[in-house]
C-alpha cells in the first residue's frame, strides 16, 4: 500500500511519462533535493528537462504556469507551502481563470498548481494555513483536494488531464499517511460508494448504508478526524453515520450532501479552515436555499478552526484547529435536538 | 520595410483610435479605452518584423499592437462596441484581447509572466516562435516584471520586453515612480538592452528587425526601450491638466505619420488616406449592423 | 446634500487636519489628478506633504502601509480598482492582520485600505468586480462597506480610527449618488434605526416596522437595487419588508440579522459578487446553523452575480449581474412558499 | 569595538543554535527551525552599530540577528519552545518575532515592504531612526523587492537592505536562481551599494557602521551585499546533499569565530565561552521550568 505522497509522485512521474506536455516547476523540486515534502524525488533524474527548479517568485509563476499552458504545454507548479498561494492571487484570479472565458473560448489553460496547505505541525503563522477558502469562490477555478481514501495520483492526473486552471491541495499530515483502498466495497471498517466519473466523492458508512442517522461532510485533511470520531461514537453510543467527502470541493453542486441529507436530516460540516466565510458557509448555504430545508431535522453545525491565525506552540495550535472531540461534541448536539 | 507600408499602418491606427474616441463622444461606446495616439511608430516598427506566428502580449494600450499586428480592424471595433461579431464576442472590451498569439490583459504588468511562460512553452517546444512583451513606464514599478526578467536571463528565454515609456503612468511623471536609469534595470539582471530615442517608425523597424533575429537565433531575451509620448489624454475621461502644454506640443513636432508623411509622394499619402478611411468606415458600418451577443449563451466557455 | 464622493474627500480632509499621524497614499492621488475617481482632489494641495504619489507597486504597498502602521502613522492606501486587491493578498494576509496576534499584541496595525469595486460601468472582466469576499474570512481584518443610506465619511473616519486593519469598500456606482440623511426618522420613504457604536448596521421598514412579511439582507452598491426593488412590490403586491445593512459586513455576528429573521421568517440576502462561497453563504448558514431556523418559513434565497467573469459589453454584463427583476423575483419566491 | 564584545555575541548566537539543535533532536521542539550558523559575523557586524532604537526586519533566520540586536536569548528559546514565557507568548516561533523594534516574519522577502513603510514612517516623523532589512540570496526572487528599492530610492528613506548570500536558498544554488550581478540590482534603482567579502566581524562593524551614518545623516537608502555561508542545513530535516563537501570544508575555514578567536587571549576566550554557556543553560533551565500558554486567553489581542 502506498503513502499518499508515493501516490502523488508516482502520478506525476507516469504522467511525464504518458504525456510529452507535462512540465513540473516550482522551488527546490530538483533531485537530489527532490522538494521541500520530498514529492517530486527521483523525478528530475528521470526527466531532466521537464522539472524545473524556479527562483522564489511565486507571483510569476503562476503567470509563467498560464504562459505554458495556453501555448500547450501542461504544467505542474508547487507552491512550496499553500500559505503562499497568497502571491498567486493576481495571476489565478485576474489573469489563468479569465482567460478562457474572457477570450471567448479560443484558448485552454490547463494549468494545475499543487500545493500543501494544513497546520498540526508547529510551522506558525505563516506556513499552517488552510487558504484554499479564498479561492473556493472564484469562478472558473477548480479545487481539487484529496482524502487518505481517495486515489490521490488518480486525482491528480486527471487535473493535469483537466483543460481548466485547478488548484490542487495536499494536506500535510497526509503525506505520510497510508492511501485507503476498496476492498470489496470497504475501506477500513466504511462501506464504500464512489461517484461517476472524474473526481470522486465518496460516500462512507459505518452502517452499511442502513438508516445512518447523520450525514458528516467533509474534505481532504480532516477526513482521519472524522473517521476517528465516527468510529468511536460508533462503540460508545451505537451512531450510525454518512460520511460524505467530495474531493472537486467548490464544485457548483454535490448530489451526494443533498441526498444523504435528504435521507438523515442531520448535518454536521468539518472543515480545517477559519470558520467564517470558508468552504461550510457555502455548504450550509446550500440547504438553507433549497427545499431539502424542510427535512432538516436539526441545525447544521460547522466544525472549523477557531477565526485566529495559528499559532507555533502546540497546546495553542491545538486549541484552535477542530479536534475528534470537536466533531464528536458537534454530532452529539445534532443528534441530540 | 516600404514606407508606405508602416505609414499605412499607423495611419490605419491614428483614424481608428480617432473613430473610438469619437464614439464616446456620442454615447456610442460603453466602458473605457486607452488611446495610444502618437505611439504608432513603436506598435507598427516593432511589430512589423515579426512573423505572424510569433507571440504578443499587451495592455491596456493595446489597439495599436494589435491592429498593427493583425490587422483586424473589424474585430476590434466591434468588441469594444460589445457586439457578438467582436473579436471575443464582446466579453473582453478593449483591454483584454485575444487573437490567435495575440492576448492582452487589463492588469498593469500582468500579463509579462505570461508572457515569459509563453516563451518558455516556446523554447521548450523549439518552435522558433519568439515572444513580445509590451509594457508602459508604470508597469516598471510592478514587481513581477523582475521576477520575470531574471527568469527570461536563466533560461534564455526566446522574449523581448518592450517598454514604451510615454513619461506618464495616468497622471504620474516618471520622475515622480522611476528611480534611476530604465535600461539598468534589464541590465542588473543580465539581458541585453536597446535605447530608441526616435518616433521614425522606419528607424525603429529596422533596429527592431536585428533584435529580433537576435532573440531568435540566440534564444535569449531582449529589453528595448522606446521614448514616446500619447498625444491624447490616459483614458476618455482625462483631460491631461497634470501636463505641461508646452511639452505637448514639442512632441507634437515628433508625431510619427508627419515624419513618414514627409517621404511620400502627396497622392500616395491621399491614396493611403483614403483607403484606411474606407476600412474604418466599413469597420463601423459592419460593427453597428451586428447583433448584442446573446445573454443565453453567457456562461459558455467557462469550462473547458 | 452630499454625494457619497464628496463625503469620503471630506471624511479624509477632516482627518488629515485633525489628526497629524493620517498620511494618504495611492496611485495619482496628488493634485491636479487628485485620483482616478478624485476621491483625493484637492487634498494634496492643502497637505502636500501627506497625500503621497506612488509608483504602480500594489503588492507592496499594502506592506509599506503595515510599516508606516507599526510606526505609529496612519495610512490610508488607495487601489485604484478593488479588483487589484488580488496584489495585496500576501501583504493583507500573511503579515498586516497577522502581525498583531502572533506579536501577542505587542503593535497595532492601523492601517485602511479603500478601493472602489462592482460592476456597471462596463470596465470589463479585471475592473469590475466585487472581489471583498476573498477577503471577508481573515481573522483580523474588518471589511467596511458604505451604502448611500450610510454616513459615509463617518464610517471611513472610523475605519481611520481603528486600530486593526479596514478594508474600506466604496461601490464606484455609489460615488455621484446623494446620500441619504435620516431626517424625523426617515431616509427616502423609509423608516429606519440605526445600530449603537460604531460601524453601524441600518434597519430600514416600509412598513414602519410594523409586522415586515420578509427580510432584505445587504450592503453597500446593491442597496439603491434593493430599495427600488422594494418599492415597487410594495405598490405592486403591498409587500412589506425590512431591510438590513451592515457597513462592517465580515463581523461575526449581526444581530439585526438574527432578530429580523426571527419576525419575519423569510430572508432574501443580496450581494454583487458572484454566487458561490460568497458574502450571502456566510450569512444564510449563520440562520441554519442558528436555533432561530426553526422560525423559518421559507428557504432562504441568495440573489448574486453568476458563477461568471463580467464582460465588457453591457447586454452581457446586465445578465450576469443581480438586477432589481432579480430581487423582486427572490422576493416573491419567499414569499410564496 | 571591541573584538571581544563582538565575538561574545557571536558565540552566543552558535551556542543558542548548537542548543536549539539538541532540542529538537531530543524531540523537545516543534516545528522547525533555521540556524544562522556559520553567518554570525553579519548578523553581530551589522547589528552593533546600530541604536537601540532602530529598527531591525528579519526572515526566517533571524536567531543571530535577533540576538545579536537584542540580547534576549531568554524569550528567543522559550518562544522557540512554546512557552508563555516566549518573546511572543509562544504563539509567532522561530520565524515571526517581535521584540521592541526588532520585526520578522516567515514569508521569503515578506518584511522588505513593511520595512519600507517603517523607513517612511521614520522620515516622516523626523526621529532620526533607521531601518535595517534583513534578506537572503533567495529572497532576490521575490518582485517586492524592486517595488521597495525603487520606493525608497525616490522617497529617500532611511534603509539599509542587507543581503546575506550564503548562496543557496534550501537546495537552490544562487546560479540557478540568480541572473547577472546582485550588487547591480540595488545600482539599478540608484541605490548607492556595497559589497563584503569577508566573515570578519570587526570589518564588517567599521564598514558597516560608516553605511549606518550615511544612512542616517544623509537619509539615503543603501543596498549592502554579504558573501557568508551557513554551515548547517537550510533547516533541522535538511541534511545538505546538494552541496559539495569541499566547498563546505572551504568556507568552514573561514568560521566568524574562528576569525575572532585569533585575536584574543586564550583565557579571555575560555571567560567568554563559559560566560556564555551559562546563559544559555539558564536560559534553557527556565524555559523548561515555564508553563505552556493558556488556551482559554487564545483570542486575546486578534482586535485592538
Ligand atoms: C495593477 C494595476 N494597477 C493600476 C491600474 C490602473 N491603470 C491602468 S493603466 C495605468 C497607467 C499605466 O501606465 P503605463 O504603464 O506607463 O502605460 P501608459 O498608460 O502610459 O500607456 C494605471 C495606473 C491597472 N490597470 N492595473
Ligand atoms: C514566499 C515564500 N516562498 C517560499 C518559502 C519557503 N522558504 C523558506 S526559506 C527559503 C529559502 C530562502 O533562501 P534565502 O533567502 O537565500 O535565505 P537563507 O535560507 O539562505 O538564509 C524558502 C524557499 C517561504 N518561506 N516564503
Ligand atoms: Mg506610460
Ligand atoms: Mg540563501
Amino acid at each position: 500500500m502506498k503513502t499518499f505522497a508515493q501516490s502523488i509522485n508516482t502520478a506525476l512521474e507516469e504522467k511525464l511519462a504518458e504525456d510529452p506536455r507535462v512540465l513540473l516547476l516550482g522551488e527546490d523540486l530538483r533531485d537530489p533535493y527532490g522538494g521541500a515534502f520530498k514529492i517530486t524525488k527521483g523525478l528530475s533524474s528521470r526527466y531532466p528537462d521537464r522539472v524545473l527548479n524556479t527562483p522564489m517568485s511565486e507571483f510569476s509563476l503562476a503567470g509563467v504556469a498560464a504562459g505554458l499552458a495556453i501555448r500547450g504545454l501542461r504544467p505542474v507548479l508547487e507552491i512550496m507551502f499553500g500559505d503562499f498561494m497568497t502571491f498567486c492571487a493576481d495571476q489565478l484570479i485576474n489573469h489563468a481563470v479569465k482567460f478562457r472565458w474572457m477570450y471567448n473560448g479560443q484558448v485552454d489553460v490547463p494549468l494545475v498548481i499543487r500545493t500543501p496547505m494544513g497546520g498540526g505541525r508547529g510551522y506558525g503563522p505563516t506556513h499552517s494555513q488552510s487558504l484554499e477558502k479564498i479561492f473556493m469562490g472564484i469562478p472558473g477555478l477548480k479545487i481539487i483536494a484529496a482524502s487518505h481514501f481517495h486515489d490521490a495520483g488518480t486525482l491528480l492526473k486527471d487535473a493535469i488531464d483537466d483543460d481548466n486552471p485547478v488548484l490542487f491541495i495536499e494536506h500535510k499530515l497526509l503525506y505520510p499517511r497510508k492511501i485507503g483502498q476498496p476492498v470489496d466495497g470497504y475501506i477500513s471498517d466504511f462501506a464504500v460508494k464512489f461517484s461517476d466519473g472524474r473526481y470522486k466523492t465518496l460516500r462512507l458508512s459505518n452502517t452499511d448504508f442502513d438508516d445512518p442517522q447523520l450525514t458528516v461532510l467533509v474534505y481532504g485533511g480532516m477526513l482521519p478526524w472524522v473517521t476517528e470520531a465516527v468510529n468511536e461514537l460508533l462503540v460508545e453510543e451505537e451512531v450510525g453515520a454518512e460520511i460524505v467527502v467530495p474531493s472537486y470541493i467548490n464544485q457548483s453542486f454535490i448530489p451526494e450532501m443533498m441526498e444523504s441529507v435528504k435521507t438523515t436530516g442531520r448535518l454536521v460540516i468539518v472543515e480545517e479552515g477559519t470558520l467564517s466565510f470558508g468552504w461550510g458557509a457555502e455548504m450550509a448555504a446550500r440547504i438553507v436555499t433549497h427545499e431539502s430545508i424542510g427535512s432538516l431535522k436539526a441545525p447544521v453545525r460547522r466544525v472549523a478552526a477557531k477565526d485566529l491565525p495559528l499559532a507555533n506552540s502546540r497546546v495553542l495550535e491545538e486549541a484552535t484547529l477542530p479536534q475528534v472531540r470537536d466533531i464528536k461534541k458537534a454530532v452529539q448536539e445534532v443528534l441530540a435536538s | 520595410m516600404k514606407t508606405e507600408v508602416l505609414y499605412e499602418k499607423m495611419l490605419l491606427i491614428r483614424l481608428f483610435e480617432e473613430q473610438v474616441g469619437l464614439l464616446f463622444t456620442r454615447g456610442d461606446l460603453f466602458g473605457t479605452t486607452h488611446a495610444c495616439i502618437g505611439q504608432e511608430a513603436v506598435a507598427v516598427g516593432v511589430t512589423q518584423g515579426l512573423h505572424q506566428d510569433d507571440i504578443i502580449t499587451s495592455n491596456h494600450r493595446g489597439h495599436g499592437h494589435y491592429i498593427a499586428f493583425t490587422g483586424d480592424v473589424e474585430g476590434l471595433l466591434a468588441e469594444l462596441m460589445g457586439k457578438k461579431t467582436g473579436v471575443c464576442a464582446g466579453r473582453s472590451g478593449s483591454q483584454h484581447l485575444c487573437y490567435k498569439n495575440f492576448f492582452s490583459n487589463g492588469i498593469t504588468g500582468g500579463m509579462i509572466p505570461v508572457a515569459t511562460g509563453m516563451a518558455l512553452a516556446e523554447k521548450k517546444k523549439k518552435s522558433g516562435k519568439i515572444v513580445v512583451c509590451f509594457l508602459g513606464d508604470g508597469a516598471l514599478g510592478e514587481g513581477p516584471l523582475y521576477e520575470s526578467l531574471n527568469m527570461a536571463s536563466l533560461w534564455g528565454l526566446p522574449i523581448i520586453f518592450v517598454v514604451e515609456n510615454n513619461s506618464y503612468a495616468m497622471s504620474t511623471h516618471i520622475s515622480e515612480a522611476v528611480a534611476g536609469k530604465i535600461l539598468e534595470r534589464g541590465k542588473a539582471f543580465s539581458i541585453k538592452t536597446e535605447e530608441f530615442y526616435t518616433q521614425d517608425a522606419g528607424k525603429i523597424f529596422s533596429g527592431f528587425e536585428k533584435i529580433i533575429s537576435h532573440v531568435r537565433t540566440q534564444v535569449q531575451p531582449y529589453f528595448c526601450l522606446f521614448h514616446t509620448y500619447r498625444f491624447c489624454g490616459h483614458s476618455k475621461s482625462d483631460d491631461c491638466c497634470y501636463r505641461d502644454k508646452n511639452e505637448e506640443l514639442e512632441w507634437r513636432k515628433k508625431d510619427p505619420l508627419l515624419i513618414l508623411e514627409q517621404r511620400l509622394e502627396p497622392q500616395t499619402v491621399k491614396r493611403i488616406q483614403e483607403k484606411c478611411r474606407r476600412q474604418i468606415e466599413e469597420a463601423l458600418s459592419q460593427a453597428a449592423e451586428a447583433p448584442f451577443p446573446d445573454p443565453a449563451c453567457l456562461s459558455q466557455g467557462l469550462w473547458g
